[in-house]
């Protein structure tokens, strides 16, 4: 039940938002924190006293919705969404502070939006039913939408159609795979159904199983901004609202990756073997397009946003190399990311609200006006570059590990990425913070709740950095880490 | 009470049907329009006819009573419409009615 | 022999007399051509065997609806012959488009009729008004209360339309 | 072991307190805690060594695990220490030299506005270098390669305001980044073909089941890749001079003593695993080779004294690499400890010299020094003798037990004797003329000599002159890490005897070209084509950025604007063309739509008839 | 005719009696209030009429007429939607000076006709049903003088549907011709064996049935009609004529199984296909919110006949289901609208408000209207938590059971293109208000009662509910597929 209540949670403070915010839009922030706070009680509570959660998946609550076609609200529980719903609602808290002083007007409806989104997310992660993954798949992108196009930066509107009308079409190729999937289990096993533990055990025919395959895999790759599909991140980031852009690089892109884990590597277990080679090389030109395409950019929210395409172009590279340490590094490259991005996302969000600019060329040499400012700066670019100590480090090094039994070459590649990120990581922070200042700009430091939010992220970095048992230790018993297993994936 | 085939009662309304047409798609006139559908309606009249007649069965005559009804129906409003066309615009030009486009 | 020649020859008057309908200059000329390619068919219709038909055809279309035609045309003068210069195009814009589409349609017409039926004749027969008249307040009595409604539809929007035109606007 | 475990985090907690106090900390409290960081390591590793002589004889180690970092498989990697007799040597340099260019560095740096940043960084960067020498498994060591490489760009650039610093300093990172990609690799293969990467265990693993031979080739080449970034070897050297745009002690404690040895360090550590490829020990030997030849002659035609310095680091490295390719381990070690000394001790009297003439580095604007800081400049003079290794000091100890080695070494051979010998002669040749120009003749600075006797200037000064003098016959007992020496001492008679003369020929060479004679002749720098080409070291620098910098950057702008963008508006402007080719038919005239009617009603019976 | 019989048809009778009385009501006294109150109750009787019309369903009356529960289901959907477009009538032709009482004639016997079209089991009926509901829809549409574009609409739909018209008889003509019988269902026994002629009549009949849909080759009437026509008659033409063009089309389609003919399949396939994207691309850069529907009308009647390119007879009474969930929601969404529209617009203006780009901001000054258009417009999208989503979902599971795939790739590419002007409507809205330039804004302009604003907000808790809760209504139309096999056999002996 516990996904169903923070869900619920959410949304009744999202609504209490929209109503009482009229009136006292102080108070706004703290009801949202106080949502959040409390999905993440309730969280802490659950796994507690649940301790069997990490070893196998636990299925919740599972109601009938649409009985005409057997469909029912079904959730579940196992240690990956219960990962990547902890780190929603740690950037939830983010995005709140963030955008303390960034709204201006329409306050309430923004804070609806905001928990709107967090719920559908949480919802995501906790579908075990297919149309009820693809429900929510759709609903979180409606929130996000409205707070690129309402609350974005200046053409808001082309980026907000685009990111829209990107991933709703690729998710109908993925509705079609579903509902193919649903006929296929009623031709087997007599009555429709979309569960996904029914799913499992299906075996399909190869040419069809692989159209299947490629069909999630198209609605994820451009989730997970994977090379060909990538061109809407820029422009959404880049419009896109501090909060929003924290969100989406934080939580968004990991809804894509949590479905490759989840749905397209257990489900069609020949056809990835077989549309690996592919996906191993969409992963590496992601990686080394998103670097090269990085260094290139002066704006700095979509110099970070070509960098993350990059950084997930590691988890396809993991997750298609088939190798129990690529698994894990994926996952803890899943966390890092999310934390090291939604951190460099709100640095350029309290820089705008300084200098009402992202061109890197106006900004210059503001190390001296805030130094604790670009000391962060250069540590959330260490982190995203790779420096060990960091989580990001753990991450890539398993990752490049593990990748590297199976496809030595494609890894070489994927390597040049630590130049690269390195190359783009200073560029950025030289540009910014370096040389001599533009006509001496002064820009007040770091305030009190930027400080606590700086802390909050560097610390959690910092410290999975040194303990990254503490993240993946949940994972070893669901995950026969067999050397030599051919195909792993998360096998409930 | 003549023995020809039915093809030939066909031939005959589909080659009205079809000059009816022409008068539909070629005259600017409006008038003109109305008469060309009368044409076409007779033509139709004349096909059910045959029908009716080849299979010995009333309903073909049924069906041309009921054609006349509708033709009698369309005459009224469409010259109700062109009085009203002339009134207002003064020519029964039918290219004259193209403001609503794209 | 003679019966199907009549046949023949009132269906080609009556093709001549439409063709002259649509490509006539003056209204009064083609509407008097219509009556004279109606009254070809009411003659197709009786040697078809339908003598209710015919007796229809003549005396409700040619009679009724065609006066109301030539009515109309005299009463508000939609003469359309003073018709600015505009109305004159070359022969072929007008009319090249619209014949080459409707020849198309013919050719598939006559494709489908000539090799689309099985070629029963029509036996001779006559079906007597009495015979309609059975039909109708038969199983088609419906049929005619719903026609009345189309009819008066056509009433009232006739009405409503040309209400106003006389009298001038009405705010 | 409590000493063992805080060893290194001694340095990291004065980094935190300098860095969190930075504004609010006057120059004594600073320098007071920048200092103790540095000495209870020193003295720490004074302890660690005494514990190991007395505990491990038989050559194994101390080790001290903290905690476990991540899994990889059921490969555990651990936060682990490994102190063998190589680390001692390693932290003993590390922390001694970092102690007394820390304590230059305090009066160096007194009026600088965030000093204690500075001495912060100072002592991350010396906390890096422990961890990097004391990992016990090479994922460690990789953190603390990182680790360095992050200082060094941050003490380069340094005075950041200036944006040449800032470049050189990104410069350096970058180049070193790509020597870490290698290493990277060369871990990733390690971990392939071993499935473990603590440092023991491979080294273990090599006497049961060595690796194939592709693979040692592999693991060595990758290796070497990370050292040569580093260590600033031949391909990835150019970043070494520009370094110098950073302040002296740092130059003097990174570019001297420590950061660029690390590079040695590895090849040193990781010999079982060379052994097995004989081929990559000869080119470790060449690119040491190469290098020293290319430095000299770099070295030759410097203004900078800071260049001039630079240069010779490299050349030395070069012989550590040459030393360490030909097998004589134990010599390139020794030579890395000795030149640790004399370097430092030649920075930083490069420092006080600097600090005297205004912040003037050329050479030529200076002049005749000897007369008016007599005592800096003896001590100058003492590192230069060290470093051209006049016979008697340290450098002749270590630089002649390489060159010994050198004649029948298999993996190096007789060639490589002689270009060491021509190596030792340039050196002395460049080294004589820097201390000819700078010394001796008239002095050519515009304003008088800052007269400055700051004690903290001098000890550490005096110091690494005793250093570099006695340093050669400190124990190190080496021996026992690594295997013992190859062959005894039988080539031939005259090999040692050349070995000696080839520097003193240097000093007449360069006293014949570069004494000023007369008292009024100023020495003036060179300016034919060949001396501008080796000024800017040999071309390097200019065929890297031709070749790799400027396609890079030419690719990256012109695709700006994302190509695969472009496909996407193409898709959306073929769907407005259809949007308004399909609005033109709707053009409103009634005789069209009734076509289109006729038109449907054609196609469909089309349909119905095929 | 036995007393079923009469019970059966029941509602039909009714609205005959009400349009003769509304004939003597206008004779005895010309008040606009009377005609439209008297006018709602009778529709109101004709509905509850529907109640023991139930009970004896599947009855053929004369055989003309056949009533069964689809046809019932129907025509319960086509009353309401005539009682909402008498009442957003009433209240935009009140504001007029003089009395329009003929209006509310044309639109029962409009009404009328709808009804006998979907309960017409004869080629005479359907003729007649075509034609009344043309008629008077050419008298509404064209009802008031003083607009411009009145004359226009008027004469293009009068002409186009007469042509259309008479294609469809000649079609019959050669099917009568061919079988010998004009009853739908008798067409199954001479199915196998119908020569081409009989299949060209199907075909040109089809054409009547295509031009009334607005499907693609016959669709160039819709945008100029709608945007001609006054907003309630609109709504009429949008809800009304579509749903019941529908309803005969399932069954001309389904009942004399011509969907076993594959040439007749393919035909109706590609003219999904097109219309779909025609629909859309049409739509793209549409300023004015009557064309844009009218386009997107054309597009949403694409996706529906999907429903009936059925490969089996067991897989009807899942595609009906589908058919009549979707066509129910695609009305929902657009009455929302159009009764919005119907509120702001009046009837003696020039035009009625229909350039969307003056709703800017609107859901700032009026949330509770903003947030009902946004989500109808995100219903027509087929986004989640919109009943429009459910529907096009059951669209895609029918089109995938008959492996459609050319038509669901045309659905993805459509409702991607779709999504491009339903989002920059929605965005629009929530943009920022417009700083009260001359013009009067959009929230003060026509006579926006406090009922229009409950029924948009019923209906579009309808939406959302259906959106969320599909089954409360789903499992209700379960038209079992016997249903339709009863109309196969019964009507075949004859009455």
């Amino acid at each position: 039940m516990i996904f169903t209540n923070i869900i619920a949670v959410l949304m009744v403070s999202a609504f209490i938002a929209l109503l009482v915010g009229k009136r006292f839009a102080r108070t706004l922030p703290y009801i949202a924190a106080i949502g959040v706070l409390i999905s993440f009680a309730l969280l802490a509570h659950f796994a507690s006293n649940h301790h069997d959660l990490f070893h196998q998946a636990m299925p919740l609550v599972s109601v009938p919705w649409i009985s005409s076609l057997g469909i029912e609200y079904a959730t579940f529980i196992d240690s990956l969404s219960f990962i990547l719903v902890a780190l929603t609602l740690i950037l939830a808290l983010v995005c709140i502070l963030v955008s303390v002083s960034e709204i201006s007007q329409y306050q309430n409806f923004y804070y609806f939006n905001l928990l709107a989104a967090l719920a559908g997310i949480v919802g995501v992660f906790a579908a075990a039913d297919l149309f009820l993954f693809f429900f929510f798949w759709e609903v979180m992108l409606l929130p996000m939408t409205a707070l690129i196009a309402i609350w974005g930066h200046e053409n808001r509107r082309y980026a907000a159609i685009k990111f829209f009308i990107f991933t709703q079409v690729s998710s109908l190729l993925m509705l079609v795979a579903i509902i193919v999937m649903a006929f296929i289990y009623q031709q087997q096993f007599g009555d429709i159904s979309f569960n996904y533990f029914d799913w499992q055990q299906l075996n399909i025919a190869m040419p069809l199983q692989y159209w299947l395959m490629l069909g999630f895999f198209v609605a994820f790759a451009v989730k997970l901004p994977s090379f060909p599909f990538h061109t809407w991140l820029p422009d959404a980031h880049t419009q896109a609202p501090t909060a929003g852009s924290v969100l989406l690089a934080g939580v968004l892109l990991k809804t894509g990756a949590y479905g490759l884990m989840r749905f397209v590597l257990p489900l069609f277990e020949q056809a990835a073997t077989h549309f690996a080679p592919v996906a191993i090389a969409l992963g590496v030109i992601s990686i080394v397009y998103g670097a090269v395409m990085a260094f290139a950019q002066t704006d700095f929210k979509r110099l970070v946003a070509y960098s993350s395409i990059s950084h997930m172009g590691f988890i396809t590279l993991a997750l298609f190399s088939f190798s129990p340490i690529a698994y894990h590094g994926a996952i803890v490259t899943l966390v890092a990311h999310g934390l090291s991005s939604a951190a460099l996302f709100a640095m350029a969000g309290m820089l705008y609200q300084r200098l009402h600019t992202r061109d890197l060329k106006k900004m210059g040499g503001l190390f001296a006006s805030a130094p604790r400012m670009g000391g962060m700066l250069l540590a959330f670019v260490a982190g995203a570059f790779g420096m060990p100590g960091l989580l990001n480090f753990v991450g890539e090094f398993m990752t490049l590990t593990g990748t590297f039994t199976h496809h030595p070459i494609a890894t070489a590649f994927a390597a040049t990425a630590m130049i690269g990120s390195a190359i783009y990581g200073m560029y950025l922070f030289q540009q910014s913070f370096q040389g001599k200042p533009q006509e001496n700009v002064k820009i007040p430091d770091l305030r009190a709740h930027e400080w606590l939010l700086c802390s909050l992220l560097f610390g959690l970095l910092l410290y999975l950095g040194l303990f990254p048992q503490a993240l993946l230790m949940h994972f070893d018993s669901i995950y026969p880490s067999v050397a030599d297993a051919q195909l792993i994936g998360g096998k409930l | 009470m003549i023995d020809i085939a039915i093809t030939h009662v066909f031939l005959i309304s589909a080659l009205l049907f079809c000059v009816g047409f022409i008068g539909v798609l070629a005259r600017r006139n409006t008038l003109f329009m109305l008469m060309s559908l009368e044409v076409m309606l007779n033509a139709v009249g004349l096909a059910f006819v045959g029908a009716g007649s080849l299979w010995q069965q009333a309903d073909g005559q049924i069906m041309f009573i009921l054609i006349l009804t509708l033709a009698a129906a369309e005459v009224a409003i469409g010259l109700a419409l062109l009085i009203r066309m002339q009134h207002q615009r003064h020519n029964v030009d039918v290219d004259g009615l193209s403001k609503l486009r794209g | 022999m003679t019966l199907e020649w009549i046949f023949y020859f009132a269906a080609a008057i009556a093709f001549v007399a439409s063709v002259k309908v649509v490509t006539g200059e003056n209204a009064i000329h083609a509407l008097l051509y219509l009556v004279v390619s109606l009254l070809a068919v009411a003659m197709c219709f009786y040697l078809l065997g339908a003598p209710f038909a015919a007796g229809l055809e003549v005396i409700v279309y040619a009679g009724a609806i065609l006066v109301l035609f030539v009515f109309a045309v005299m009463m508000f003068d939609l003469q359309g012959d003073r018709q600015p210069a505009v109305f004159q195009q070359s022969w072929s814009a007008t009319w090249l488009g619209p014949v080459a589409l409707t020849f198309t349609l013919a050719i598939l017409l006559t494709y489908i009729l000539l090799n689309g039926t099985f070629d029963k004749g029509i036996e001779p027969g006559i079906v007597g008004a009495k015979q309609v008249g059975i039909a109708l307040y038969g199983p088609y009595l419906l049929a005619v209360e719903i026609a009345s409604f189309l009819l008066l539809a056509g009433l009232i929007a006739g009405y409503h339309f040309a209400k106003y035109s006389t009298q001038g606007e009405h705010r | 072991m409590t000493a063992l475990t805080l060893l290194p985090f001694f340095p990291l907690f004065s980094f935190l307190v300098l860095i969190v106090l930075s504004k609010r900390l006057s120059w004594h409290i600073a320098t007071a805690v920048a200092l103790t960081g540095i000495g209870l390591s020193f003295i720490a590793s004074i302890v660690v060594i005494q514990s190991l002589n007395v505990s491990a004889s038989s050559g194994e180690g101390l080790t001290q695990s903290l905690w476990t970092w991540f899994m990889l498989g059921e490969h555990e990697v651990r936060f682990a220490f490994y102190v063998d007799q190589l680390t001692a040597v390693m932290i003993a340099v590390v922390s001694g030299v970092g102690f007394l260019i820390h304590g230059f560095a305090a009066a160096y740096m007194r009026d600088d506005e965030n000093y204690s940043r500075f001495m912060a960084y100072m002592n991350l960067f010396i906390c890096a270098m422990l961890l990097l020498v004391l990992a016990e498994n090479l994922v460690l060591l990789y953190l603390g390669w990182e680790g360095v490489g992050l200082c060094s760009f941050l003490l380069i650039g340094f005075w950041y305001k200036d944006p040449d610093n800032a470049i050189a300093a990104r410069k350096a990172f970058i180049v070193t980044r790509i020597g870490d990609t290698l290493l990277a690799l060369g871990l990733f293969y390690l971990f392939m073909e071993t499935n473990t990467l603590n440092i023991q265990e491979i080294l273990a693993q090599q006497q049961t089941s060595p690796l194939s031979d592709e693979a040692a080739w592999w693991i060595a080449l990758l290796l070497l890749g990370g050292a040569v970034g580093k260590s600033a070897q031949l391909p990835l050297h150019t970043w070494l001079p520009d370094a110098m745009a950073g302040p002296t002690p740092v130059s003097a404690l990174i570019h001297a003593a420590t950061m660029v040895t690390a590079g040695v360090y590895l090849i040193a550590r990781m010999q079982g695993v060379y052994l097995l490829a004989p081929e990559i020990l000869n080119l470790v030997a060449w690119v040491g080779c190469l290098t020293l030849l290319i430095a000299g002659i770099a070295a030759l035609a410097q203004e900078d004294i800071k260049r001039v310095l630079a240069y010779s680091t490299m050349s030395q490295i070069g012989y550590m690499m040459l030393g360490l390719g030909a097998g004589a381990n134990v010599a390139a070690v020794t030579h890395l400890m000795t030149h640790a000394f004399f370097k430092a001790l030649l920075f930083l009297g490069a420092g006080a010299i600097i600090l005297a003439v205004h912040h003037q580095q050329n050479i030529f604007k200076m002049g005749g020094l000897l007369k008016r800081m007599p005592l800096i400049s003896i001590l100058f003079l003492i590192g230069i003798a060290a470093l051209i290794a006049f016979p008697g000091t340290s450098g002749f100890v270590s630089k002649e037990a390489i060159i010994a080695e050198l004649w029948q070494s298999k993996t190096a051979g007789p060639v490589f004797w002689w270009l060491a010998v021509v190596g030792a002669f340039i050196t002395s040749v460049y080294s004589f003329r820097l201390v000819f120009i700078t010394f001796f003749g008239p002095y050519r600075a515009e304003h008088e000599l800052l007269p400055q006797r700051h004690g903290l200037i001098v000890l550490p000064l005096v110091i690494l002159a005793l250093l570099a003098l006695g340093g050669g016959y400190i124990p190190t007992h080496l021996e026992q890490v690594f295997s013992a020496p190859v062959a005894s001492q039988h080539g031939p008679a005259w090999l040692h005897t050349v070995a000696i003369i080839a520097p003193l020929l240097g000093i007449g060479v360069a006293y014949l070209l570069y004494f000023p004679k007369t008292e009024s002749s100023p020495a003036v720098p060179g300016t034919s084509s060949v001396y501008r080409f080796s000024h800017n070291g040999l071309g390097f620098d200019s065929t890297y950025n031709a070749l790799v910098v400027k396609p890079f950057v030419w690719l990256a702008n012109i695709n700006r604007k994302d190509v695969i963008d472009l496909l996407v508006q193409l898709i959306s402007w073929n769907t407005f063309t259809w949007h308004s080719a399909m609005k033109a038919a709707q053009s409103g005239r009634l005789r069209w739509y009734a076509a289109t009617l006729g038109l449907g009603t054609a196609l469909l019976l089309l349909g119905v008839i095929l | 005719m036995i007393v079923e019989q009469f019970i059966a048809i029941a509602p039909q009778l009714l609205l005959s009696l009400a349009i003769v009385m509304q004939l003597l009501l206008i004779a005895f006294k010309r008040s606009q209030h009377s005609i439209a109150f008297f006018t709602v109750s009778a529709i109101l009787l004709a509905l509850f009429a529907h109640y023991p019309a139930m009970t004896n369903v599947n009855l053929a009356v004369t055989p003309l007429l056949y009533v069964d529960v689809f046809s019932l289901t129907i025509n319960v959907l086509i009353l309401s939607c005539s009682l909402v477009a008498v009442w957003v009538s009433y209240g935009y032709l009140r504001s007029a000076v003089e009395c329009h009482d003929e209006y509310y004639v044309l639109l029962l016997l409009a009404v009328l006709g709808a009804n006998i079209l979907v309960l017409s089991n004869h080629f005479a009926a359907i003729f007649l049903g075509f034609e009344l509901l043309s008629l008077s829809l050419v008298g509404m549409i064209g009802y008031l003088h003083l607009r411009e574009h009145t004359l226009e609409a008027g004469f293009k739909y009068l002409i186009l549907s007469a042509t259309a018209s008479s294609i469809m008889l000649l079609g019959m003509a050669f099917v009568y011709g061919a079988t010998g019988d004009m009853s739908l269902a008798y067409q199954v026994p001479q199915q196998q064996d119908l020569q081409l002629l009989g299949q060209a009549g199907l075909v040109l009949i089809m054409v009547g049935f295509c031009f009334k849909l607005s499907l693609v080759p016959f669709h160039t009437w819709t945008p100029d009609v709608y945007q001609g026509a006054p907003m309630p008659v609109t709504l009429m033409l949008a809800t009304v004529s579509k749903a019941a063009m529908f309803a005969i089309f399932v069954k001309f389609w389904l009942v004399s199984a011509i969907f076993n003919q594959d040439s007749m399949q393919f035909l109706l396939v590609c003219i999904a296909i097109a219309s779909m994207l025609v629909g859309n691309l049409l739509a793209l850069t549409q300023q004015n919110i009557k064309r844009l529907l009218a386009y997107s009308s054309i597009a949403h009647m694409g996706y529906l006949i999907i429903v009936l390119a059925i490969q089996s007879q067991q897989s009807v009474a899942w595609a009906l289901k589908s058919g009549v969930f979707y066509i129910l929601v695609y009305i929902i969404a657009t009455l929302v609208i159009m009764i919005y529209l119907s509120g702001r617009s009046k009837a003696h203006a020039i035009t009625d408000n229909d350039d969307w780009r003056g709703w800017q901001g609107l859901i700032w000054q009026r949330p509770l209207q903003g947030s009902c258009l946004i989500l109808a417009l995100l219903s027509l999208a087929g986004i989640p938590l919109t009943a429009g989503f459910i529907g096009k979902f059951y669209l895609f599971t029918v089109a995938i059971e008959n492996q459609l795939w050319g038509a669901i790739s045309a659905l993805i590419i459509g409702s991607g293109i779709a999504l491009y002007y339903y989002l920059s409507i929605i965005f629009c809205i929530l943009a920022k208000p417009l700083e009260t330039t001359s013009q009067t804004p959009i929230d003060k302009v026509g006579n926006f009662t406090v009922s229009h604003a409950t029924v948009m907000g019923m209906l579009t808790v309808i939406i959302v509910a259906l959106g969320l809760f599909p089954d409360i209504l789903a499992s209700q139309l379960i038209f079992q597929s016997e249903q339709v096999t009863i109309i196969f056999n019964e009507a075949s002996q004859r009455f």
